[in-house]
């Protein structure tokens, strides 16, 4: 998979957990967190996305990994 | 072989009595002959055979009552005269529904108003209810199993005309807290319009009116609710350890958040503080037997919903995970039903991982109780005598005075930092 | 300007000049011009063969005014008044009203009956009957109350034209009113009802007589800052119901006027229709004002007590709105 | 005395009435066995009239007839099918299934019905009359009712309007002696029915009801009076009828000797001895006729079994001219 099919699978799963967010606005350097006001709730929801969609397991130590969309698709990227 | 059967002699008759034979076995009889007398209401009548032939053997006996079409005798038809083919009875056309002609397309399954009263207090959708009466019809007695919302008791009954409480419903407003000016004190559109005081205004878009709805809401509820706040800080060390180890050895569907630990231990808590799991109807506060924690999500568009989780205190807390997760996905998908809006008995709200230590709550009308945590944040804490860090989590309980007193809060605070210590049991 | 009788009378000129199946018969309307004076000068223009003198045998003259229709003509039939009509109610009911449906079809009854209705002038229990609901009752024949001079007018033309047996109530305290009659324009369809009078505080809802009651009713609650909409029903089978959900799901209350009695009367179906399709657009119970359930007396005080009259329309507004 | 008519004429008669007699032996039949519901009232012992009157009047006259009036409605042309859907109730029925046994209609034979008030339809005829006479037509009007209609006050109203406005109306009333339970002499005072209209103005006359040859003379020659002068005239046709008078009476008001004693004017018996013994007719003209009569009625029952029940969305039809719901 590439980069981008995995950028854009992560997006998925993210409009999935917070529908009424804007995927384009999305820079990929941001905090999501604080971009996005994501809580712990929609951080797991969007993790359960990621590892049904790309089988993915990302553990609860690991969050500090995926702060950023770029740093998600990296992780995500060397496991997958 | 001919069959004489007992006729239908007129309209409304269903059964005769034979009274009489008028021949005898092997009498040869031609068509339109007497063979027999039956008795009817009407006084005895003579009946007449149908067919030519010899009379093969008797079936009933004089004096014996038998429904019209019961064979009576059997004719020994002579070969000759082959009686035109003649179908059996046919009955009338399908049973024609006996409703009255205007109604016949049945639109919806059969109630009476007071049944569909009935099942809109009990928030029952009555498609999903088999109705045992005439025609399907349902009664009061089907409702009994189906009450998804048990009135734990029964509130008084607020008089309203129709049209004021589908405005009241339109407006999210609570008709339990109204007074009416409408006969007996029933209330009437005029004291539902006069509460949110303005102008039925043009086009209000779906957010606008239930941001309206809440900013009513909380005026009303702010002003009139006399609250109170008790506060208590609770070690959440062990809840956060269990909570890695358990998230450690499952897989991630099956992860769980610190949130479902405080919603459990709140639901659990209030078993044995009734007072604070409650809710106004009509002048009373009624306590009730489930326990529906209703969960405060902040909607990004703006906005604010506490749809209730159903017996928050029932069922593993993986379940409870699942169900939390389902609430709060449809909660922003904008997809929640009616009676989650409006069945939560308690509400808790937890504003810490916005970074706030503390939250001072405002009650949803018509509940009694509100409960709002702050964040979890490590904290110099003694443990025998020694000062040691912690992550404490300041829990803040707002009720209504009317209903409870500051010792009853005391001790649910602290009754919810015992179950916090033990995660396991939750 | 024109009177009630009058605009019938040109109605039925117009019909028996321009139609040589229509003809008119009834008791006295001949010779003495009419028991209301609506058809003098008839005899004298088209003779005896097309306005016709009956022997007073209402189920007859009514039952040959149905053979006729059947056997090709427009008959034109006057029943003095509804009291009398009693004695033709078989013919009506069990020949008018199903020789379609019983013959499969094959047959229509293109009949139009009149007579006057109600009370208020002191004839006493025999002459002040208001039965409009009897027929209206029955499915195969259409009713309609001429509550105005333009209606009078119309309506007869209308029912005249109608392949269904039609029957028209013209309330005896309306045949003096004067009103204006337009003959040339397309007139509106009789089966609709009519908003009289606009308002938005609740609905007055009354045919034939009690129209003008209703309308004054109407003015003095305007005094008291109350805006009462008047709907004249005009067709009383088939009901308008679009029309009187639609005023009620406006102003949200309703109060019937009928000079019936309450049981069983046209008041009671447009509460029932009130009550099962506009539900949630009631803030108050439908109020009926309808005459007390007595024979008419004879003595004016106890006639005018018994029969719905303007005090009676505006009190029973008045608790509509303002409540108990 | 011997017939003076043809032989066909003959058999034209003889037809006719042995068709109804079979008719309606098979409807009581089918009755029986619950084919046929509600009421049903047999022409057996009456057909004389029927046959008479038909034959008598022409094509194109009005015909208003009772309750009682298959063989009416049969020997005026509606055939036995149809008659016997209608008594199912079927959809292919003279009336589509809407009127049933007491009410046979048929615009195209100007047959207006089978009446089930007594009384009810001598109103239609006179206004029947009524508008033959304004559009200038020479036709007559047959109004058939029986004795007991001459107690309702319709029947003197309607002699008194067709009189005084001269109507051509031939009241024909089938005395066939009971008004349902009640004997003639108990529910009339003057037993000669033929004594009233006169007191209208209305000619009189009486004829003997079981004798298809007079009956079909008598009502032809005062049909011919009433187009002629196009007033109104009245003739009595004294009569009886066999069975009960519906599938529910147990004749509880007359004895079995006075059936059997009527019996003996059975009125196709009697055509048949007289027309055997004059020699205008066979033994085998006779099987003939019973031959068809039999397989017509088998057909009938076969057409009325074939038959659909119209479907229940269709039942405002013919309320109004157009559905108003």
């Amino acid at each position: 998979m590439t980069r981008d099919e995995i950028r854009s699978t992560l997006l998925g799963c993210l409009v999935a957990v917070a529908p009424e967010i804007d995927a384009e606005e999305i820079e990929d350097d941001a905090d999501l967190r604080e971009e996005l006001d994501l809580d712990s709730m929609d951080v797991l929801r969007w993790v359960q996305g990621i590892h049904k969609a790309l089988g993915v397991e990302i553990p609860e130590e690991d969050y500090g990994q995926i702060v950023s969309l770029e740093d998600a698709v990296s992780y995500v990227a060397a496991r997958v | 072989m001919a069959e004489f059967v007992m006729p239908s002699l007129g309209a409304d008759m269903s059964a005769g009595v034979l009274a009489k034979w008028r021949v005898a076995l092997g009498d040869r009889v031609a068509k339109g002959d007497i063979i027999a007398e039956v008795e009817t209401d009407k006084g005895l009548i003579e009946v007449e055979v149908f067919e030519a032939g010899v009379v093969e053997s008797f079936l009933v006996q004089e004096g014996e009552k038998v429904p019209v079409g019961t064979v009576l005798a059997e004719i020994q038809t002579a070969p000759a005269s082959a009686p035109a083919p003649v179908s059996a009875p046919v009955s009338a056309p399908g049973s024609i529904i006996s409703a009255g002609a205007s109604d016949l397309v049945l639109d919806g399954p059969l109630a009476s108003p007071a049944v569909r009263r009935r099942a809109h207090e009990l928030d029952v959708s009555l498609p999903s209810v088999r109705g045992t009466g005439e025609h399907g019809r349902i009664t009061l007695d089907d409702l009994v199993g189906v009450g998804q919302r048990a009135r734990s008791a029964p509130g008084a009954r607020v008089r309203i005309s129709p049209y004021a409480r589908r405005v009241a419903m339109e407006r999210g407003i609570d008709i339990s807290r109204l007074s009416g000016s409408g006969p007996g004190g029933a209330i009437q559109a005029s004291d539902v319009l006069s509460v949110t005081a303005h102008p039925a205004s043009a086009a209000v878009s779906p957010a606008e009116r239930m941001q309206r709805a809440i900013a009513a809401a909380m005026t009303r509820a702010n002003d009139e609710i006399p609250h109170y706040y008790v506060e208590q800080s609770i070690d959440m060390a062990n809840a956060i350890a269990w909570l890695r180890e358990t998230n450690a050895s499952v897989s991630v569907s099956e992860r769980l958040v610190s949130g479902v630990l405080v919603l459990r231990a709140v639901a659990l808590a209030l078993r044995k503080h009734k007072s604070l799991n409650a809710t106004w109807q009509g002048p009373e506060p009624v306590p009730s037997a489930e326990i529906h924690v209703g969960l405060a999500v902040s909607l990004r568009g703006g906005g604010l919903v506490a749809p209730a989780l159903r017996n928050t205190d029932q069922g593993s807390l993986g379940e409870l995970m699942v169900r939390m997760t389902d609430l709060v996905g449809r909660a922003r998908a904008g997809t929640l039903r009616s009676s989650e809006m409006t069945s939560a008995t308690i509400t808790l709200t937890s504003l810490g991982e916005r970074g706030v230590e503390s939250v001072t709550p405002i009650i949803f009308p018509p509940q009694v109780a509100i409960v709002g945590c702050g964040a979890t944040v490590e904290r110099p804490w003694v443990v025998e005598g020694k000062v040691v860090p912690r992550p404490i989590m300041r829990v803040t309980l707002g009720a209504d005075h009317r209903v409870s007193n500051g010792h009853q809060g005391s001790r649910f605070l602290t009754a919810l930092d015992r179950l916090l210590q033990e995660p396991e049991k939750l | 300007m024109t009177s009630y009788r009058d605009a019938i009378r040109t109605a039925l000129q117009t019909l028996l000049r321009e139609d040589p199946r229509v003809f008119f018969m009834g008791e006295d309307v001949g010779r003495y011009g009419g028991p209301y004076a609506v058809s003098k000068g008839l005899l004298e223009e088209f003779g005896e063969d097309r306005v016709r003198d009956t022997p007073l045998c209402e189920s007859t003259f009514v039952g040959a005014g149905i053979g006729a229709a059947i056997g090709g003509m427009r008959p034109i039939v006057e029943v003095m008044t509804v009291n009398f009509s009693l004695l033709a109610l078989d013919q009506v009911v069990n020949n008018a009203a199903v020789m379609r449906h019983m013959s499969g079809g094959q047959f229509e009854v293109p009949i139009a009956v009149r007579m006057a209705t109600g009370g208020g002038k002191q004839i006493a229990a025999q002459h002040s009957h208001s039965l409009e609901n009897w027929y209206a009752h029955v499915p195969g024949i259409k009713v309609l109350a001429p509550a105005t001079v333009q209606d009078a007018h119309d309506m007869l033309l209308a029912a005249v034209e109608d392949p269904d047996p039609v029957f028209i109530f013209e309330h005896q305290m309306l045949y003096g009113i004067e009103g204006p009659l337009d003959t040339e324009s397309t007139p509106p369809s009789p089966w609709k009802a009519a908003i009289r009078r606009a308002g938005k505080d609740l609905s007055l809802i009354a045919y034939g007589g009690s129209v003008h009651k209703a309308l004054t009713a109407a003015d003095e609650l305007e005094k008291e800052g109350l805006s009462a909409e008047v709907v004249d029903l005009r067709s009383l089978r088939p009901l308008d119901r679009e029309t009187i959900i639609g005023s009620v799901s406006r102003t949200h209350r309703a109060v019937v006027i009928d000079e019936a009695w309450k049981t069983g009367s046209l008041a009671s179906e447009v509460s029932a229709i009130l009550a099962e399709e506009a539900f949630y657009e009631l803030d108050a119970p439908v109020a009926r004002v309808c005459t007390i359930e007595v024979p008419i007396p004879y003595a004016k005080h106890l006639e005018e007590a018994a029969i719905p009259q303007v005090d009676r329309i505006v009190e029973a507004a008045r608790r509509s709105v303002v409540g108990g | 005395m011997t017939l003076d008519i043809s032989r066909d004429h003959v058999l034209d008669l003889l037809r006719d009435m042995i068709r109804i007699r079979r008719l309606e032996e098979k409807s009581a039949e089918l009755y029986a066995k619950q084919k046929i519901r509600g009421f049903l009232h047999l022409y057996i012992g009456e057909e004389a009239v029927g046959v008479g009157a038909m034959h008598a009047l022409r094509e194109d006259d009005n015909i208003v007839a009772t309750y009682r009036e298959h063989g009416q409605a049969l020997v005026r042309g509606i055939p036995a099918g149809e008659i016997m859907a209608e008594m199912y109730g079927k959809s292919n029925g003279c009336s589509g299934g809407r009127g049933g046994s007491m009410h046979l209609f048929s615009a195209e034979r100007r047959f207006y019905g089978g009446h089930a008030i007594v009384g009810g339809g001598l109103p239609i005829a006179v206004g029947l009359a009524l508008a033959d006479k304004m559009q200038g037509e020479s036709r007559v009007t047959a109004c058939f009712f029986g004795d007991g209609a001459t107690d309702e006050g319709e029947f003197h109203e309607s002699l008194n309007l067709a009189a005084l406005w001269k109507l051509p109306v031939l009241f024909l009333c089938e005395n066939n002696e009971y008004a349902m339970g009640t004997a003639l002499h108990r529910h009339v005072s003057d037993q000669n029915i033929a004594d009233n209209p006169p007191a209208y103005g209305v000619p009189a006359d009486s004829v003997n009801g079981m004798d298809v040859v007079a009956v079909e003379r008598a009502v032809h020659n005062e049909a011919e009076l009433v187009r002629e002068t196009g007033k109104p005239r009245f003739l009595e046709l004294k009569t009886y009828r066999f069975r009960a008078h519906s599938m529910y009476d147990a004749e509880l008001y007359r004895s079995k000797e006075e059936v059997e004693e009527h019996k003996k004017d059975d009125p196709i018996e009697s055509l048949q001895r007289r027309a055997l013994s004059d020699g205008l007719i066979t033994e085998a003209d006779i099987e003939q006729i019973e031959e068809d009569a039999a397989q017509e009625i088998a057909d009938a029952v076969e057409f009325a079994e074939q038959g659909d029940w119209e479907p229940v969305e269709e039942i405002r039809r013919h309320t109004y001219a157009r559905d108003l719901s």
